[in-house]
C-alpha cells in the first residue's frame, strides 16, 4: 500500500493532446482517457452527444506521486484557463503491483 | 417558378428527414442517432463524393475550365472572410469577428452533397471537379482568418504553432478524406468506379437521407442557442449567404461554367462551416465564442441554405444563364 | 403441413442467425455486437418499413378496410392490457400484472417486420398500411397499463406527470421514427421510394439478417432470469400470445382481411415489446420487477413467435380463410 | 487550490434527466456524464451492454461547493429509492481555473 | 451518511473477466465498468483506439465496506502483478438509500 | 510480369485506400474510423465471406478435394508454429517465440479476403470451401503456441485452465462467427444466397475498401513498435511468410489444388493472426511481449502480403501451374 495522488481532469476533447502533452511534460507517464463525455458546464451546456466535436468532453485520469503534483498544476492552468475545462486532486492508496505508480 | 423549384426540393426524402430531425427535438422525443454513428456517415459521404469526382476527374481531364474553376474557387475562398470580417467588426470584437468569418469562408460538404443530389433530381449535369473546388475551398478561410486576429489583435502571448495550424487546415480528417478519395478515384478510374459502384451510388442517397435526419437533430438542438446570438448574427446568417451566392454565380457566369456547375460554386460559396472550421477556431482563438460560429452557421444559415437557398441559387442561374 | 411452414420458416437466414446468436450466448463465445451497432440496425429496419409503408399507403390510399384495420388494431391494443391484467394479478402483485399486461398489450416491431418478410417469402402480398397498425398498437397499451396501476393500487404518492406519460408513449423514438417515415413515405410516393430503393429495399434483408443475430444474443442473455420469472409467467409468454393471435385472426376474418394482412394483424396482437414499454415501465411502475416483464418478452415469447408462431398463425390461416 | 466536494451517482441510463434534473435544482450546475457503462448491482446483474437500455447505466460526477451536498442529498435520496442508484460523496482540491466550480 | 471504500482499477479489457471474478469472490458484489478507455502506462502506450483489443482498457469502479478491502486486495494484486494494471482505494461517504452498499 | 502483377493490385481501391490510412498516420493527420465502427466491419466480412463459402460448399459438396484441402490446411497450421518456434528461440525467450510462433501459425481473414478479390479481378476461379480451411486455420497455432511453452518453460505456477484455452481457440468471435455463417449458408444454400445477395455481395467490396482504410491507420500507427523489436523481427516478419506461402504452394501443388485455391492457401499460411491469436497469448502467455507479435504481424507482415504477397505467390503459382 501506498499513497498517492489522483488527478481528474474534464475538458473539451480537442484538448485532449495538448492536456497530455503537459502530463508527460510534467513526469506524469500513466493516465487513463474516458471519451464521449457529455456533460453541462457553469455556463451553459448540452446534454446531447454532438457531431461537432465542440461539446463532446473528455474524462482524464492520471495518479501520479505527489511531488509531481506541483509541475502538473503549472502545465495544466494555463490550458485550464485558455481552453477551458477543470481539474481535481484528491487522495488515494495505491495497491503494489508491477505497474504501479510508486513501483519506480 | 421559384417556388415549385422550393417544393421540389422539399418533397424530397433527405430534406423531409431534416425536418424529422428538428421535430424530433422541438417535440421532445428521444430520438437520437448514438456516436459514432454520424461520424460513420459523414465519413462514408467523403468517401463516395471524393471517390466519384476523382473517377470524373479522370474522363474529363484537366482542362482549362478545370483551372479557372479551382482558381476561382481558391479566390473566393480567401475573399469571403475578410470582407465578412470587416462588416462583422461593426457589432462584434475582432475574436468573434474573425471566427464567424472564417466559419462563413470556409464550406458546407453536406450542403454541397445536398445540392449534388438535387441537381441529379433535374436532370441537369455537374462536373466531377466541383469536388475537388470544395476540398480547395476548406482551408484557407482557416488560415485568413487567424492571419485577420493576427493583424487586428495586439496579443503578444498569442503565438500560434504555425505548423499546426496549416496541419488543422489541410489535414483535418474531412479533408484529407475527401483528397485522398478524389486521388484514388483519379488512380482508379472507371474500373475502380465499377467494382465499388453498389457501395458509393447505391447506397449514396440513403446514407445522405438518414445522415440529414441526424443533421436535423443537431441543427433543432443549437436553435436555443440563438437567443445569445442576436438578431445581427441571425439575419447575417441569412443575408450573407444570399449575397456569398450572387458573388459566386457572377463568377460563374463570368468564366462562363455550365449551369450544374455554376448551382454547386453558389453553394460552396454560400455554405459555412460548422467542423472543420469551428474546431480549428476553438484551438486556435479560444477567446472566441464558439455557440456564436457554431449555432449560426448550423442552425440558420446550413437549414437555410438545404431548403430555401440551393433553389433560390437554381433559380438565379435559370434568369442568368439563359 | 404446419411442420413444412415452420421448417420452411426456420431456413431463412434471419432465423439461423437468430438461433446462431443465441448459441453463442450458450457456449460462451465472446461475440457480440457492440453499442450502438444494434441502435444503428433497428433505426434504420424502422426507417425502412416506415417509409416502405408509407409509399404503399398513397398507393391504396384511405379506403374502408384501412380505417377497419387501424380500429381493429388500437382495440386490440387495449383490450389485451386489460384482460392480461386481470390473468395476471391471480398469481402477481397489482404492479407486476400491470407492467407485465402493457408489455404484452404492446408490440414487437422486428417479430412484424420478420413476418412481413416471411410472406414475402411464400409470395403472399400484404397492404402496406399494416404498417400504420404498427405504430397504432405501440402506445395504447402504455396508458392502459397506467390507468390500470392507477386504480388498482392505492398509492397516494404516486403523481404521475401525464404530458410525460404521453410523451413516452407517443414520442419515444421508435414510433417517432417509425411514423414520421411513413409519413415522408406518402410525401415522397413512388420517387422517392425509386432513389431511396437500394438503400431501404436491397439491403433490408440483410440487415434484418443481422440484427436477428444480435436478438439471439440479447434473448440467450436473459434466459437465466427465467428460472426467477417461475412456470407460471413461462407459460403465460407461449400460451397468451397463441390466444391473442387466435382473437386477433378471428377480428381479422370478421372484417375479412386478406391473409397477408391477417398474418400480420395476428402477430402484432401476439408480440410483446421488450424496449418501448419496459422503458416507460421503469420509469412509471418502478415498483415491477424489470426482469419478469423484459425476460418473458424477450426470452420467450420473441424467440416462439418468430420460429413457431409467425408459421403457426398462418397455418390457422389457411385453415380459415379456405 | 480549493477544497470542493466530489459527487459521484451511478444509475440506470433511464433516470438520467431526472437526476440532473435534481442537481440542477440544487444549484450544481456543472456535472459530466459517462455513458454506456455496464455492471452489476447488489442484487442481480448482467455485464453485457444491451439494446433494451433498461440494464445500461450512467456515471455521473459533479463537482460542487460542499454547501450544496445539503440540498443534493434531499433532492437526489428520494430518486434513488425510487429508481435505484447508488450515490457518493468524497472531498477533493480544485485548481484554480475560468471555470472553476469555487471562482463563483 | 456512511463511510465506505472506492476500488478503482484500470486494466486491460482482456482481464475484465478475471478481474470482476476477483471482486465477486471477495464479496464484492457490485460494480460498474467504463469500456472504450484508451490510456498510456508507465512503460509505453497508445492513445488511438485499436481495432486489436489489446490496448483498450477498462475503468472498473467498486464500491465496498471497509472490511472488505483485504479480500479484494488479495485477489486482486495477483491478477495485477500478472496481466497488468493498476488498482486504487480511496475513501468515500456513501447517501443511504435502497441499493447502498451499507444497507445490507 | 510479377511487376504487373503487383502494379494490377496495388491499383485496386482497397490497397490505395490502406495507403490512404497509412498515410494518415505519417502525416498526423486526425483522420480515425472510432469504435465500434471497425469491428462492425469486420463482423460484415466474416459473416458475408463465412456465408458465400457455405452456399458454395454445399453446391460443390465435400469431395476428395476438399477432404484433402481441409486436412493440408490443418497440417499447415500445426507445423508452421512448430518450426518458427525453434527457429525463433535462436534470439528469443522461450515465451515470446511461442507466442510470435502462434501468431505466424495462424492466419488473418482480411489477407484471405483481400486475395479472394484480387483473384476474382484476374477472373481467376476459386472453391467455395477455401473459406473452411480459413477457418480450420485460426486455431490449431493457439493450441499448439502453448504445448510449446509448457514443454519448453518449467514454469509450476503455471496452470492453464485447458477448457478455457480450447473455448478462446475455438470459440472466439471470429471463428464463430466465419463457422456459423457457412453452416447457414450451407442450410439455406441458392435460396438464401438469393434473397442476401445485395448485402453480402453488392456491399463486399465497398466495406472492405473502408475496412482497410482502418487497417492502414492501424497498421501504421504500429511501425513505431518496430524499433523496439529489431532488425531479426522485422526480416522474420517478411521471409517467414515468403517460406510459408512457398511450402503452402509445394502442398498444393502436390494434392493439386486448381489455381485459384493455391493462392488462397498460400495466402493463408503465409498471413499472421493480429487478432485472435494475441488477445489469446496476451491471456496465457502474460510473460510474452505483446508489441513484439502483433507489431510484427499487423505492422509488416499484414502489408507486405496484401501489397507483395499476394501477386508474388500468383506469380509462383503462374511458374509452378504451367
Ligand atoms: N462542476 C463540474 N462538475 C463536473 N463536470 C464539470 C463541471 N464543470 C464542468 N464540467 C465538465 O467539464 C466540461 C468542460 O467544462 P468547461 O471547460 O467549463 O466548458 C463540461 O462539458 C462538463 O462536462
Ligand atoms: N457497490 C457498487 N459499486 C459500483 N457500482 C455499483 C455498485 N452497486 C451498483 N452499482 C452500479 O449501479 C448500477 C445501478 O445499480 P442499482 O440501482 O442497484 O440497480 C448497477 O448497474 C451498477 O453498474
Ligand atoms: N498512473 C496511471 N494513471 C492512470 N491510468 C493509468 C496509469 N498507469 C496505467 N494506467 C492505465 O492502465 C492501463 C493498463 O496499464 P498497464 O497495466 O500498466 O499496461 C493503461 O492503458 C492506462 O490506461
Ligand atoms: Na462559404
Ligand atoms: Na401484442
Ligand atoms: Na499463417
Amino acid at each position: 500500500m501506498h499513497a498517492v495522488k489522483k488527478i481528474e481532469i474534464i475538458a473539451s476533447a480537442l484538448e485532449l493532446p495538448k492536456i497530455l502533452e503537459g502530463l508527460n511534460q510534467s513526469g506524469v507517464r500513466g493516465h487513463a482517457v474516458i471519451h464521449n463525455v457529455t456533460g453541462q458546464s457553469l455556463q451553459e451546456g448540452r446534454e446531447d452527444f454532438d457531431m461537432t466535436m465542440l461539446d463532446n468532453s473528455v474524462y482524464i485520469i492520471a495518479f501520479c506521486m505527489p511531488e509531481q503534483i506541483k509541475p502538473v498544476v503549472e502545465h495544466i492552468r494555463p490550458l485550464l484557463n485558455k481552453f477551458g475545462g477543470t481539474c481535481y486532486l484528491s487522495d488515494v492508496t495505491e495497491i503494489r503491483s508491477i505497474n504501479c505508480v510508486a513501483s519506480l | 417558378m421559384d417556388g415549385n423549384l422550393i417544393l421540389s426540393n422539399i418533397l424530397n426524402p433527405p430534406i423531409l428527414f431534416f425536418f424529422l430531425g428538428m421535430t424530433a427535438v422541438l417535440v421532445k422525443s428521444d430520438l437520437e442517432i448514438p456516436p459514432p454513428i454520424p461520424k460513420l456517415l459523414s465519413l462514408y459521404l467523403l468517401f463516395a463524393i471524393g471517390f466519384k469526382g476523382g473517377v470524373e476527374l479522370i474522363k474529363s481531364g484537366i482542362t482549362q475550365e478545370v483551372i479557372l474553376t479551382l482558381i476561382a474557387a481558391m479566390l473566393m475562398a480567401s475573399f469571403v472572410p475578410i470582407y465578412t470580417f470587416f462588416l462583422l467588426r461593426l457589432k462584434l470584437n475582432n475574436y468573434d469577428a474573425a471566427a464567424i468569418a472564417a466559419t462563413y469562408g470556409s464550406i458546407s460538404a453536406v450542403t454541397f452533397i445536398t445540392a449534388s443530389t438535387f441537381l441529379t433530381e433535374l436532370g441537369i449535369a455537374f462536373d466531377g471537379y466541383m469536388v475537388a473546388a470544395l476540398a480547395l475551398m476548406e482551408s484557407p478561410a482557416i488560415i485568413v482568418g487567424l492571419i485577420l486576429v493576427n493583424l487586428f489583435t495586439e496579443d503578444d502571448k498569442r503565438e500560434f504553432v504555425w505548423s499546426e495550424v496549416l496541419q488543422e487546415a489541410f489535414l483535418n480528417s474531412s479533408v484529407f478524406l475527401l483528397v485522398g478519395s478524389l486521388v484514388i478515384g483519379v488512380l482508379t478510374g472507371e474500373h475502380g468506379w465499377q467494382v465499388l459502384e453498389p457501395f458509393t451510388q447505391g447506397l449514396f442517397y440513403g446514407i445522405l437521407t438518414f445522415f440529414l435526419l441526424d443533421m436535423g437533430l443537431v441543427a433543432a438542438r443549437r436553435i436555443k442557442d440563438l437567443q445569445k446570438t442576436g438578431v445581427f448574427l441571425i439575419s447575417f446568417a441569412i443575408l450573407i449567404p444570399i449575397l456569398n451566392a450572387a458573388i459566386g454565380l457572377l463568377i460563374a457566369k463570368f468564366i462562363d461554367m455550365p449551369r450544374g456547375d455554376a448551382l454547386l460554386f453558389a453553394v460552396l460559396s454560400a455554405s459555412a462551416s460548422y467542423i472543420a472550421v469551428p474546431a480549428a477556431m476553438r484551438l486556435t482563438v479560444p477567446e472566441a465564442n464558439p455557440s456564436l460560429y457554431v449555432s449560426t452557421a448550423l442552425a440558420v444559415t446550413f437549414p437555410f441554405n438545404i431548403i430555401v437557398g440551393i433553389p433560390l441559387y437554381l433559380y438565379g442561374i435559370n434568369l442568368l444563364w439563359r
